[in-house]
């Protein structure tokens, strides 16, 4: 199941989950639709206005699996670090680069924001391709880990890549 | 639960008095933010979830932000001399003094006697056009301490801009990738949550005030992020949205004069009344508050 | 269960308290701005249990808890791109 | 104590034990940098535990939801706090602290 | 034994006392803010947590602070924008 993100894509994409927020938020309350039509449409207007669509595609089924994949890896994260905090002599924290193959805006930003969140990486600041990453164990093999998240998200947005 | 107060209640002191005591201009005002937040944790133990809702926006959202904005400006500034250390003593001691008498008369006020206010506001809800007893209060049996407070809010709004003077808007802006893309998804939910916020008002916490305080915490992360730039004079249309809010309630009271008293509302419509009203307020609210941040961020950083 | 999450939420209540004083200690500014992201995660778990704990107001605790985690990063982010620049770091005192 | 609530009480309780270890690296980790990952790592994990924990004995599907909804916002704030701190951090030359 | 509304109503007096010696001894401008606010929010504790010691919330109050937290946060506004222009001439010094 892949669908465009073209103008009318991204406009329905964004409505549904602006929809769905809603409803989350006003717990299913039937009269909240009112209010809740001419809320959704400010944020989708605010939306369009902040971040217009770029024509960007996405795979669901993809997508799950990066979920699935994100949710495992941040319990590896947690515990990782929980165990470091109960030995801190055993960290070999420092700075390192990597260079990332994944093309300029959306799929770097979240990169960067999952790297964020995974084990053992915080992402620090983007030079040109360079990524330099301040990781809590330099004998980690901090290269394949990024690559393995990018390669995930390349399939979730369908960037087809030459490296 | 009492460990939890007493615990909170000590971390509550605490970070107020190192806000007030610590040398370091910055280090002070991050005290004081968390002072804000563990604020709103007492609120919700008030059982006051309408305030904590506030102070969680305001206290986190504006507050924190403008003070942040403006240690830039302060940091330069060569410390003044200190009060003397006689003067010192004595106010110290006055205060102690002061806090002594509080506490004697807060525990000797007598205890037992029925408080009618809550019952008499329990009895009337039904008839305010909402269930939530903290939004009747505001809008219909005190809707002139609402519309003063709103005008309050915008006075302030005209002398800051009037003091303000020249400032330079077009400062250099972030250019922080991350920090774009967070506040570009994170600015529609806050407009979405806010729209929450204002319909969620009329049967349990939540309204005009914190709707308001949303709108413009949205706004001032998309400055921080450098999608908004800082206001040096209000555009007509912005104008027309800080007037028209009050204006609106204004014409709303008028209208309903002929109940008797100004801002009586006529029982069976007084909840649409209410949310009309309520969503004027929110905008006009919102882009005041917003404005407050926007206006001094723009103000003289010509050094 | 309101034991477990009264509990909970004073056990929360004392991380949160020791990591604040930690990070406000410092040494550097950059310490000072992790309060910022202690509040966005312990203070709305703190949040969600006291919503569970009692039950008025429940619904109402929630919503607090979801502005504070949107609003939270404010705080942070108005740090490090405002207050905390190294052109403007000369010590007061 | 029904099935349910034996989970979510067993949530809630690793939930608790991943802010304690949030709180212990804040306290023993050497920099800023490694205070971070103490932060945005064990801290979000441990909100995630005790919201799957409340999200299991919450009163309807649409509570349960914003329980669930929750976890992305803290997930993006804290990444881009904690992206703008390290960043900042490093612009103003506070290094790394690294062990051979 | 006292009830925790009126706990948080003796922490609202110390709150307040802390501010008004604040106010009073700090020559900074940006301390005086602070402590403007902090005695503000003293107020704000005694006020609801007074009316709340029997246990019950009490709306009256309530509404009284929301508007009292939108109010003080325009004065702080304003107090911070005249603390700038007085700290302008120095800076041009």
């Amino acid at each position: 199941m892949k669908f465009d993100r073209s103008r009318l894509s991204a406009l329905l994409f964004r409505g549904s989950v602006f929809t769905i927020v809603w409803w989350i938020l006003a717990e299913g309350h039937p009269a909240s639709w009112g209010v809740g039509a001419v809320s959704i449409s400010g944020a989708l207007a605010a939306s369009l206005l902040l971040a217009p669509p770029s024509g960007t595609r996405f795979s669901f089924i993809a997508g799950l699996r990066f979920g699935a994949f994100f949710l495992l890896e941040s319990i590896r994260g947690g515990s990782q670090v929980a165990l470091a905090a109960l030995a801190p002599g055993r960290l070999r924290p420092g700075l390192t680069s990597v260079v990332i193959g994944l093309p300029d805006g959306l799929p770097r930003v979240l990169l960067m924001n999952t790297l964020n969140l995974l084990p053992g990486t915080v992402s620090i600041q983007l030079e040109g391709d360079t990524l330099w990453l301040h990781v809590l164990d330099r004998r980690q093999a901090i290269e394949r880990e990024v690559a393995i998240v990018e390669t995930h998200l390349a399939r979730m947005l369908l960037i087809e890549r030459s490296t | 639960m009492m460990a939890f107060d007493l615990l909170l209640a000590a971390a509550i002191i605490w970070s107020a008095v190192r806000a007030l005591t610590l040398r370091d201009a910055a280090h002070a005002v991050v005290l004081f933010i968390v002072f804000g937040l563990l604020m709103t944790l007492a609120w919700v133990r008030l059982d006051a979830p309408d305030i904590a809702l506030a102070e969680a926006a305001i206290g986190a959202g504006l507050t924190g932000a403008l003070l942040l904005d403006a240690l830039g400006a302060f940091r330069r500034m060569p410390p003044a001399a200190g009060t003397g250390g006689w003067t010192r003593a004595i106010i110290l001691a006055a205060s102690g003094m002061l806090l002594f008498a509080f506490i004697h008369a807060l525990l000797a006020m007598p205890y037992g006697e029925r408080v009618v206010l809550p019952e008499w506001v329990a009895a009337q809800v039904s008839q305010s056009g909402v269930t939530h007893p903290v939004t009747a209060v505001l809008l219909n049996f005190r809707g002139y301490d609402t519309l003063l407070e709103v005008g309050v809010l915008l006075v302030a709004l005209i002398a800051l801009l009037a003091v303000a003077g020249s400032g330079n808007a077009s400062r250099k802006t972030a250019v922080n990738p991350m920090l774009r893309a967070f506040a570009s998804a994170a600015a529609p939910l806050g407009i979405l949550a806010a729209g929450y916020l204002l319909w969620a008002g009329a049967h349990r916490p939540g309204g005009a005030f914190q709707a308001g305080a949303m709108v413009a915490a949205a706004a001032v992360l998309l400055h921080l992020s450098g999608r908004l730039p800082a206001w040096v004079a209000p555009g007509r249309l912005l104008r027309a949205g800080l007037a028209g809010g009050l204006l609106f309630f204004l014409a709303a009271g008028l209208f309903m004069t002929d109940a008797g008293a100004y801002l009586t509302y006529p029982p069976p419509s007084a909840g649409s009344w209410i949310l009309a009203i309520e969503t004027g307020l929110t905008i006009s609210l919102g882009l005041a508050l917003a404005g407050l941040f926007l206006v001094l961020a723009g103000q003289g950083r010509a050094q | 269960m309101t034991v477990l999450s009264g509990s909970l939420a004073v056990f929360l209540l004392v991380n949160l308290v020791v990591a604040l004083i930690c990070a406000v200690r410092g040494p550097t500014d950059a310490d000072r701005m992790l309060a910022a992201l202690l509040f966005g995660t312990t203070g709305v778990a703190i949040l969600l249990l006291l919503a569970h704990t009692y039950t008025p107001a429940r619904g109402g605790i929630v919503d607090v808890a979801l502005v504070l985690a949107l609003l939270a990063a404010i705080a942070g982010i108005a740090f490090a791109e405002r207050a905390w620049r190294q052109e403007t770091r000369d010590d007061d005192a | 104590m029904t099935m349910l609530e034996w989970t979510s009480a067993a949530l809630l309780v690793a939930g608790g034990a991943f802010f304690l270890a949030g709180t212990l690296g804040l306290l023993r980790f050497p920099d800023v940098y490694s205070r971070l990952h103490a932060l945005t790592k064990a801290d979000n994990l441990g909100l995630g535990f005790i919201l799957a924990g409340l999200a299991l004995q919450a009163d309807s599907v649409a509570a349960a939801l914003k329980f669930v909804l929750i976890w992305p916002l803290v997930l993006a704030a804290s990444a881009a706090v904690s992206h703008a701190i390290a960043r900042r951090a490093r612009q103003n030359g506070i290094r790394p602290i690294q062990r051979p | 034994m006292i009830s925790s509304a009126l706990l948080y109503a003796l922490v609202g007096c110390a709150l307040f006392v802390a501010g008004v010696a604040g106010v009073l001894l700090a020559p900074h401008p940006l301390r005086r803010i602070l402590a403007f606010n902090v005695m503000g929010n003293g107020a704000f504790l005694v006020l609801v947590g007074l009316a709340q010691r029997a246990g019950f919330p009490d709306p009256v109050p309530q509404a009284m602070v929301l508007t009292g937290i939108v109010v003080a946060v325009a004065a702080t506004a304003l107090a911070l924008a005249l603390a700038r222009r007085l700290a302008e001439p120095e800076d041009e010094q």
